[in-house]
C-alpha cells in the first residue's frame, strides 16, 4: 500500500470531519434547528473514507440518504453542508435537497438519494459514459444492505458486468436496513455472494479499518480502469445510532452489540495505528480533532447567518433553460 | 391509391434520421434499449448501428430500472442518451428512475445537475396486445415537474420533436403510438426541428376545436374531413408537446370557436384530456357556448378479443359523435 | 468425554481480497452448511455421541444439522461468538476444555492457525474451504466425518494417525507472542489492512514449515528452491532479494509473480531467524502485527503444533479393526 | 385540544379489530412489527401474532408481488408502502399486476388488497419524500383509490377497504396523521365510492381533497363570516368517484373550486372539473378554478414548501376570484 504520510492524514482528517460534523447534525436535529430527515453516518467513516481515498477528483460516487459521509469523503465542503441541514440559499442545493440530496456535482457526486438502491442504476449509467470517455474514469456505487433486496441494485449489477463497465459497487453493511436487523433481511451471512452470481468479483472487508477498506478499493478501482469490469466490496460496518437522528429507540438494538462496534471505533483504530507508525502523535491528533471541531462550528456560524432562498426561487431549476 | 399511399417516409423512419443526423453532429449521442442493435422492435433505430457501431448503437440487459438508470447516469456525466423502453406499460418497472431520479435531480441538487436524455417509448391499443402492452400512460409523465412530454401525430412532427428532444437539456418523453408508426408524410432529407412546447393547427376551423393528441390528431383530422361535407367546420389543435403545454394556442382555439372536443386514446378518467378540458374550463369559460366533450376509452383494462378492442379504443366516430353533442350537424351527406 | 467431536467452520473464510488481486474462489456460507452437514452425516454413521460446535454469525452448524435426524447431542460452546478472529481461538480452548476427542475444522490456513492457538492437544481433521491452503486438505465432508468419528469412536489410534505438525513460533523481545503453520511472512512497511499477502515486492523474509511445489503460495515458492515435506525435522528460511535465483511461483491463487531470492537456508528446530523492527509479519497468509524501530522478533520452527489427522492412515488403520461393520452375513445376503 | 381519536389510531383499530374477523389477513411491510412508520399498525403485533403481522427486506416490488400473490390464492393481505414516493418502485406489480390480474384473467382472480401509503409534503423531507401522487393510481381500472380526511374516515373507509375483494390503494396525508376526531370504539364503514360533503353551503362549491378538506373548512368558515356560504365536497373516495354529489352540489352553488395538494398539472383536480365543464356546464356562472402545487418538485426548505404547498389562503383567494364583491375582512 503507497500511502504517503500525508495522504493518510488527510484520510484520518476526512474521517475526523465526517465524525464531527454528523455529530452535530445530530444534535441540531435534537435541538429542532434544522428540519427534515438526517440519516447520520457516524460508525462508518472508514468505509466511506476508504474507498472515496483512491479515487481522482474526476470520478464519480452515487451515495444514499445517508450521505453526508460520503460527501465529506469525496473532499465535500462543510459550509455548504450546514448551509444545506439549515436549508438556506447558500448550501448546496440551495437549500432545495436537504439532508437527503445533498450532493455536489462538481465533486463528481451524482446524488445522495432518498429511494433505496436508486444509485445504482445511475452509477451503471455514469460508468457507461466513463468508459465511453475512455479517461480512465471510474463510477462508485454506495448501498446499504437494506437497498441490496431492491431490484434496481441487482439489475444494475447485472447490467453493469454484461457490458463490462468500470463500476464499483460498495455495500455498507451497517446490519441495519431502518430498523430492522440485517439477519431478518437476508438469508446470507455476506451480501458480497451475491455478486459472483453477476459474474463479478466480491469481496467482504473490514469495514472499520480505513486501511483495510482502502486496499480492497484501490484493487477494484485498478480492476476497473484497466477495462477489466465491475467489483463488489462489502465493508462490514456498524450504524452507532437509529436509522434517523441519533438514539430514539425506536427499536433497541442489543447493548452487547452496540458496545462490540464501538470497542471498534473506526477513528481510535486508525488513530492508534498513525500513532504507532509515527505518523500521528496525541498531540497532532488531537490538533486535527480539534481544527475540524472550529471548522464545524465555523460552518454552523455560516449557515446560520445564511439568508433564506427567496420564495421567487421556487420555481427555478426545474428545467434547464439552455439548449444546445 | 398505392402510389399515393407510398408517398412520403414513415413515421418510424423519420425518427430514426433524426437520430442518425444528431449522432453524426455529436458523438456523446448514444442509443440503447433492447434490440435496438437490430434497429429496435418498432424500427425508430434503424440503420443505426450500421452506421454508428457496436459502441454507440447498443442492446442492453431487459432491466427498465437499469436503463432509465443508464440514461440518467450517462447524461448526468455528461452524455447525451437516447433509451429506448419497447412499451410504455414498462415504464412502470422504472418509474422510480424516471420520477424520482431524472425529474428531480437538476432542482433538488441546486440546478447543477443537467440532463440531455431522451427516453423514447411507445403506446397504444389496437394491436391484440392485451392489457400489459397496450396501455397509454402519458398523463402520468406530464404529471410529474422535471420532465418534458412529447407525442406527435405525424411523421414530419416525430421527426422534428426527436431532433428537439436530443438537443433539449432536460429529461424528455419521447411517446409514439404503434399504429401511427407505419404512417407516411412529408420529411425533410435535412437535419430540421420542431421546437417543444409548441401546439400545432393541424387544420383550421369556426365550428368547434377538437384538441386531440396522438394518435387521435389523425382520427379528429378524418373526422374534421367528414363533418366538413356536412358544413361543420372543425379545428383541429395538436398540442404535440404535453409538457410543457401550449395553453395558450389552444385556449385561443376555443376562443375562437366556442366548443371544445378533448380527445385522446388513454383511459378517459384522469387521463390528459381532463387537464386540458379544466384549463379550458377556466381560461375560455366565457367564450364556451356549450359543455366540453371529452373523448377517452372507458375505465377498464385494454381487453384481447379484437371486437372488444374495437369497442374499447376511440375513433373518429366517438369525435364525430361529441361534436354533433354540441353543434348544430346536418344530416350525413 | 469419548465420544466427543467439536466443529470449527469459520464462516469469513473464502471472501478476503484474493478475489480481487488474484483470482481465489469465491466459497459462500452455504457450501460450508453442506459440507458440515455431510460430516454431521459421517460423525453420526461413526456413532458420535456429542459434537460441540463453534457458533457463528450465520448459523453454520445449526443450519446443517436441520435437515437431519442426528442421534448425537449438538450443543454450541458457550459464550464465545463476538464475530471476530479471536472467536475461533475462544472456541477451540473450550471444545478442548470439553474433552473432544478431535476437532473437525472447514477453513483456511488462518483458522487452522487460530485452532491450533485455541487447542494444542485435540487432533485436528482439517477440512480445507478458505482460499489458497496448504494446511486443510482437500478432502470430502463425509470422510472428514467419519475420520473424526473414528477418532472418537477409538477405532483409530491418534498417537499413530495423527502426528504432530510442525509449526513456527514467533517471539518479540523474547516473549512468545504469536504462531504460524505452514508460513510466516516478514514485510516492509505496509499496513495489515486487508490482511492477505499479494505484493511480493514488500515481502524481506519467509520462514516455512513445509515448502512444496504443489502448493499456492510461500508454500510454493520455497517449494521450488528447496523442498521440505511435512515429516522433515526442519524448516525453510527465505531471505527475498537480488544474488540468488528468481522463480515465478504462484503467490495466490491465479496469481504468478517473479520472486527473487537472494539466500535459501535450512532452518533445523529451534535455529532462531531474527528480526529488527520495524517490520509487519503476515502469518498464514494474513498480515497480523507490526513492530517498531528498536523492539526484535525472532522466529523458530519446532514440531509441538496441534496433532493433525491424516484421513488416509486414520480411515485404513480404522477398517482394520472393523470399524463401520456389525454383521458381514447379513451385508453379503441383502446385497 | 385532546378530545377524540388520533387519524392513525383510527387506522390503527380498524385494522387490529377488522383484521382479527378475518383470519385470512395479514399485513407485510418496512418497520410494521414495531407499528408501522406513521405508527398506523401500533398494537396490531400484540393482537394478530408475528405470523399476520411482519415485516419484510426492503423491496416495494416484492412487497407488493407478495400481496398480489397471496390474494390471488385466498388470502386478504394489507401491504404498507412507507411513502407513495416509493411506490414508483413498485409500479409493474400495482398496475400491470395487481390491477388488471381480474380482468385479464378471464374474471376468476379475486384480489382483495390494501395498499396503505401515506403522501404528502411539509415535513421538509425533500422531493423524494413528500410526492401527492394519487391521480396516477386513479387512472388505473382495477384500482380503487381512497383518500380518507378525518379519523371518522379513516376509520370507516379502511374498514370497507379491508372487506372489499379488489386492491383499494389506500392513501392518509402524513400531516393529517395525528389529527384527532370522534371515532366509534365499534367497527363501521364508511362505503367506498360514496362522497361526503363535509360543509352545506350555498354560494360556492369547494371539492377538496385529503389535507385539503380542512383547510377548505378553515377558508369556508372565514367566508362565512363575510357572508359567502361555502358548501364542502369531499370525495373520499377517488376511484370509483361519487360524481353525482359532486355535480349535484355544483348544480346547486353554480361555482366550483377544486383543491389538492397535488401538483395542479394533471391532478385529479382536473378530472373533476372536466367532469363539471361537461355535466354541470349549463349551471355553472364562472370558471371552474382549480388549486393545487406548483409545476415544481417540493422543495426541502420550510419557506420554499410553505410557498409550494398550497392551503387555505389559495383556497380563498380562489373563491374571491369566483366572487368578486366578496368584502375582504
Amino acid at each position: 500500500m503507497d500511502l504517503s504520510n500525508d495522504k493518510l492524514i488527510e484520510m484520518f482528517t476526512r474521517m475526523t470531519r465526517i465524525r464531527e460534523f454528523d455529530e452535530r447534525a445530530g444534535h441540531l436535529t435534537e435541538e429542532a434547528k434544522v428540519v427534515g430527515s438526517v440519516h447520520l453516518y457516524v460508525g462508518e467513516e472508514a468505509s466511506g473514507v476508504g474507498v472515496c481515498a483512491t479515487l481522482n477528483d474526476d470520478d464519480y460516487i452515487t451515495s444514499t440518504h445517508r450521505g453526508h459521509g460520503h460527501l465529506l469523503a469525496k473532499g465535500g465542503d462543510m459550509r455548504k453542508m450546514f448551509a444545506e441541514l439549515y436549508a438556506k440559499s447558500t448550501g448546496y442545493c440551495h437549500g432545495k435537497g436537504g439532508s437527503m440530496h445533498m450532493s455536489d456535482l462538481d465533486l463528481g457526486i451524482l446524488g445522495a438519494n432518498g429511494i433505496l438502491g436508486a444509485g445504482a442504476p445511475i452509477a451503471a449509467g455514469a460508468g457507461f459514459a466513463c468508459k465511453h470517455r475512455a479517461r480512465g474514469q471510474v463510477t462508485v456505487c454506495f448501498f446499504g444492505d437494506g437497498a441490496a433486496s431492491e431490484g434496481a441494485v441487482h439489475e444494475a449489477m447485472n447490467l453493469a458486468a454484461t457490458w463490462k463497465l468500470p463500476v464499483i459497487f460498495v455495500c455498507e453493511n451497517n446490519l441495519y436496513g431502518e430498523f430492522m436487523a440485517y439477519s431478518s433481511q437476508h438469508a446470507i451471512d455476506d451480501v458480497s455472494d451475491i455478486a459472483q452470481g453477476y459474474g463479478m468479483p466480491g469481496v467482504a472487508v473490514d469495514g472499520q479499518d480505513v486501511l483495510a477498506v482502502y486496499e480492497a478499493a484501490f484493487e477494484a478501482v485498478g480492476r476497473a480502469r484497466r477495462g477489466d469490469g465491475p467489483s463488489f466490496i462489502e465493508t462490514k460496518t456498524y450504524r452507532y445510532y437509529d436509522h434517523v437522528g441519533r438514539d430514539y429507540g425506536v427499536v433497541p438494538r442489543p447493548e452487547e452489540e452496540v458496545n462490540y462496534w464501538k470497542s471498534r471505533d473506526p477513528i481510535d483504530i486508525f488513530r492508534a495505528t498513525l500513532i504507532e507508525r509515527d505518523v500521528l502523535s496525541d498531540a497532532s491528533a488531537d490538533a486535527i480533532t480539534q481544527s475540524v471541531r472550529d471548522e464545524v462550528e465555523a460552518a454552523i456560524k455560516f449557515a446560520e447567518e445564511s439568508p433564506e432562498p427567496e420564495v421567487s426561487a421556487l420555481l427555478e431549476d426545474v428545467y434547464t433553460e439552455v439548449t444546445a | 391509391m398505392a402510389d399515393q399511399k407510398r408517398k412520403g417516409k414513415k413515421f418510424w423512419a423519420a425518427i430514426a434520421e433524426a437520430q442518425s443526423h444528431a449522432m453524426d453532429a455529436d458523438p456523446d449521442i448514444f442509443v440503447a434499449g433492447q434490440d435496438i442493435e437490430m434497429g429496435a422492435l418498432w424500427s425508430t433505430a434503424r440503420g443505426l448501428r450500421e452506421r454508428f457501431g457496436p459502441e454507440r448503437v447498443r442492446n442492453t440487459p431487459l432491466s427498465e430500472t437499469a436503463m432509465a438508470g443508464l440514461a440518467v447516469g450517462a447524461a448526468v456525466a455528461g452524455m447525451r442518451p437516447i433509451v429506448e423502453i419497447m412499451f410504455i406499460d414498462f415504464m412502470a418497472c422504472c418509474m422510480d428512475q424516471i420520477v424520482n431520479q431524472m425529474a428531480k435531480m437538476k432542482y433538488m441538487f441546486g440546478g447543477k445537475a443537467k440532463l440531455p436524455l431522451v427516453i423514447i417509448t411507445h403506446q397504444g391499443a389496437g394491436t391484440g396486445q392485451a392489457g400489459q402492452h397496450s396501455q397509454s400512460l402519458e398523463a402520468w409523465f406530464a404529471h410529474i415537474p422535471g420532465l418534458k412530454v412529447v407525442m406527435p401525430s405525424d411523421p414530419y412532427d416525430a421527426g422534428g420533436l426527436m431532433a428537439s428532444a436530443i438537443w433539449d437539456d432536460n429529461p424528455v418523453i419521447f411517446i409514439t403510438n404503434k399504429r401511427l408508426l407505419g404512417l407516411r408524410g412529408d420529411v425533410p432529407d435535412e437535419p430540421y426541428r420542431v421546437p417543444l412546447g409548441k401546439a400545432a393547427v393541424k387544420r383550421e376551423g369556426t365550428d368547434v376545436s377538437v384538441v386531440a393528441t396522438g394518435r387521435l390528431v389523425q382520427e379528429a383530422l378524418k373526422a374534421a374531413d367528414e363533418l366538413a361535407g356536412r358544413g361543420v367546420s372543425v379545428e383541429v389543435v395538436d398540442p404535440r408537446t404535453l409538457s410543457p403545454l401550449d395553453s395558450e394556442t389552444i385556449i385561443n382555439s376555443v376562443r375562437k370557436t366556442g366548443r371544445a372536443v378533448v380527445a385522446q386514446e388513454a383511459v378517459r378518467f384522469c387521463g390528459y384530456g381532463a387537464e386540458l378540458a379544466a384549463q379550458i374550463a377556466d381560461e375560455a369559460f366565457d367564450y364556451l357556448d356549450a359543455p366540453i366533450k371529452r373523448i377517452g376509452a372507458p375505465f377498464s383494462p385494454v381487453p384481447f378479443a379484437p371486437t372488444l378492442e374495437a369497442a374499447w379504443i376511440k375513433g373518429k366516430g366517438d369525435i364525430i359523435a361529441a361534436i354533433e353533442e354540441i353543434v348544430p350537424v346536418g344530416a350525413p351527406a | 468425554m469419548p465420544g466427543t467431536v467439536g466443529i470449527i467452520a469459520n464462516p469469513a473464510s473464502g471472501k478476503d481480497i484474493r478475489r480481487l488481486v488474484a483470482h481465489a474462489s469465491v466459497f459462500n456460507n452455504y457450501e460450508k452448511v453442506s459440507i458440515v452437514r455431510r460430516a454431521m452425516v459421517g460423525l453420526a454413521a461413526a456413532g458420535v455421541e456429542r459434537v460441540l460446535y463453534m457458533p457463528d454469525t450465520f448459523h453454520i452448524c445449526t443450519k446443517a444439522a436441520a435437515e437431519l435426524d442426528l442421534p448425537f447431542v449438538l450443543e454450541p460452546v458457550a459464550d464465545t461468538l463476538r464475530a471476530d478472529a479471536l472467536d475461533t481461538v475462544r472456541a477451540a480452548t473450550a471444545i478442548e476444555a470439553a474433552g473432544a476427542a478431535a476437532i473437525l475444522s472447514l477453513g483456511g490456513d488462518g483458522t487452522n492457525r487460530a485452532i491450533a492457538k485455541g487447542a494444542r492437544n485435540v487432533p485436528l481433521v482439517a477440512l480445507s474451504t478458505g482460499t489458497n491452503n496448504v494446511f486443510p486438505t482437500m478432502i470430502e465432508g463425509t470422510v472428514a466425518g467419519l475420520a473424526a468419528g473414528a477418532i472418537a469412536a477409538g477405532a483409530a489410534d491418534p498417537a499413530v494417525v495423527a502426528p504432530r505438525c510442525k509449526w513456527i513460533e514467533l517471539a518479540v523481545d523474547g516473549i512468545g507472542r504469536d504462531v504460524a503453520l505452514i508460513d510466516a511472512v516478514v514485510m516492509a512497511d505496509g499496513f495489515v489492512a486487508s490482511r492477505a499477502i499479494w505484493r511480493i515486492d514488500r515481502v524481506r523474509e519467509v520462514v516455512l514449515t513445509r515448502a512444496i511445489p504443489d502448493a499456492v503460495g510461500m508454500a510454493s515458492l520455497g517449494g521450488f528452491v528447496g523442498p521440505v515435506s511435512p515429516e522433515d525435522d526442519w524448516g525453510l528460511h527465505l531471505t527475498l532479494g537480488q544474488g540468488g535465483p528468481c522463480v515465478t511461483a504462484p503467490i495466490a491463487p491465479g496469481l504468478f509473480r517473479p520472486v527473487p531470492i537472494a539466500a535459501v537456508r535450512r532452518l533445523e528446530f529451534g535455529a532462531r531467524v531474527a528480526v529488527a523492527g520495524p517490520a509487519l509479519f503476515a502469518l498464514d497468509g494474513e498480515r497480523e502485527f507490526t513492530i517498531r524501530d528498536g523492539e526484535e522478533a525472532s522466529l523458530y520452527v519446532t514440531r509441538l503444533g496441534p496433532p493433525v489427522v491424516d484421513a488416509h492412515r486414520c480411515l485404513t488403520a480404522a477398517q482394520e479393526v472393523g470399524f463401520l461393520r456389525s454383521d458381514i452375513t447379513a451385508a453379503v445376503q441383502s446385497g | 385540544m385532546v378530545a377524540g381519536v388520533k387519524y392513525r389510531k383510527a387506522i390503527a383499530q380498524a385494522l387490529r379489530d377488522e383484521m382479527e374477523r378475518q383470519p385470512e389477513s395479514f399485513i407485510v411491510g418496512i418497520d410494521i412489527e414495531p407499528g408501522g412508520t406513521f405508527m398506523t399498525n401500533e398494537g396490531l403485533l400484540e393482537r394478530l401474532g408475528p405470523e399476520r403481522v411482519r415485516d419484510a427486506p426492503i423491496s416495494e416490488t416484492a412487497l407488493v408481488g407478495l400481496a398480489v400473490g397471496a390474494a390471488a390464492v385466498g388470502m386478504r393481505p394489507v401491504v404498507e408502502i412507507q411513502l407513495i414516493d416509493f411506490a414508483t418502485v413498485a409500479m409493474d406489480q400495482i398496475v400491470n399486476q395487481m390491477a388488471k390480474m381480474k380482468y385479464m384473467f378471464g374474471g376468476k382472480a379475486k384480489l382483495p388488497i390494501v395498499l396503505l401509503t401515506h403522501q404528502g409534503g411539509g415535513r421538509s423531507m425533500g422531493a423524494q419524500h413528500s410526492q401527492t401522487l394519487e391521480a396516477w393510481f386513479c387512472h388505473i381500472p382495477g384500482l380503487k383509490v381512497v383518500t380518507p380526511s378525518t379519523p371518522y374516515d379513516a376509520k370507516g373507509l379502511m374498514v370497507a377497504a379491508l372487506r372489499d375483494d379488489n386492491p383499494v390503494v389506500y392513501i392518509t396525508n402524513k400531516l393529517g396523521i395525528g389529527m384527532r376526531g370522534e371515532v366509534p370504539e365499534e367497527l363501521y364503514e364508511v362505503p367506498i365510492g360514496q362522497a361526503d360533503v363535509k360543509r352545506a353551503g350555498e354560494d360556492v362549491t369547494v371539492v377538496a381533497l385529503s389535507s385539503m378538506v380542512q383547510d377548505a373548512l378553515a377558508a369556508a368558515a372565514e367566508l362565512a363570516e363575510r357572508g359567502i356560504s361555502v358548501e364542502v365536497v369531499d370525495p373520499r373516495t377517488l376511484s370509483p368517484l361519487d360524481s353525482a354529489t359532486i355535480l349535484e352540489s355544483v348544480r346547486k352553488t353554480s361555482r366550483v373550486v377544486i383543491a389538492h395538494e397535488a401538483v395542479t398539472f394533471c391532478g385529479f383536480g382536473a378530472e373533476i372539473a372536466a367532469q363539471i365543464a361537461e355535466e354541470a356546464f349549463d349551471y355553472l356562472d364562472a370558471p371552474v378554478k382549480r388549486v393545487g402545487a406548483p409545476f415544481s418538485p417540493v422543495p426541502f426548505n420550510p419557506t420554499l414548501e410553505k410557498a409550494w404547498l398550497p392551503g387555505k389562503a389559495e383556497i380563498l383567494s380562489a373563491v374571491e376570484s369566483l366572487i368578486p364583491t366578496a368584502p375582504s375582512a
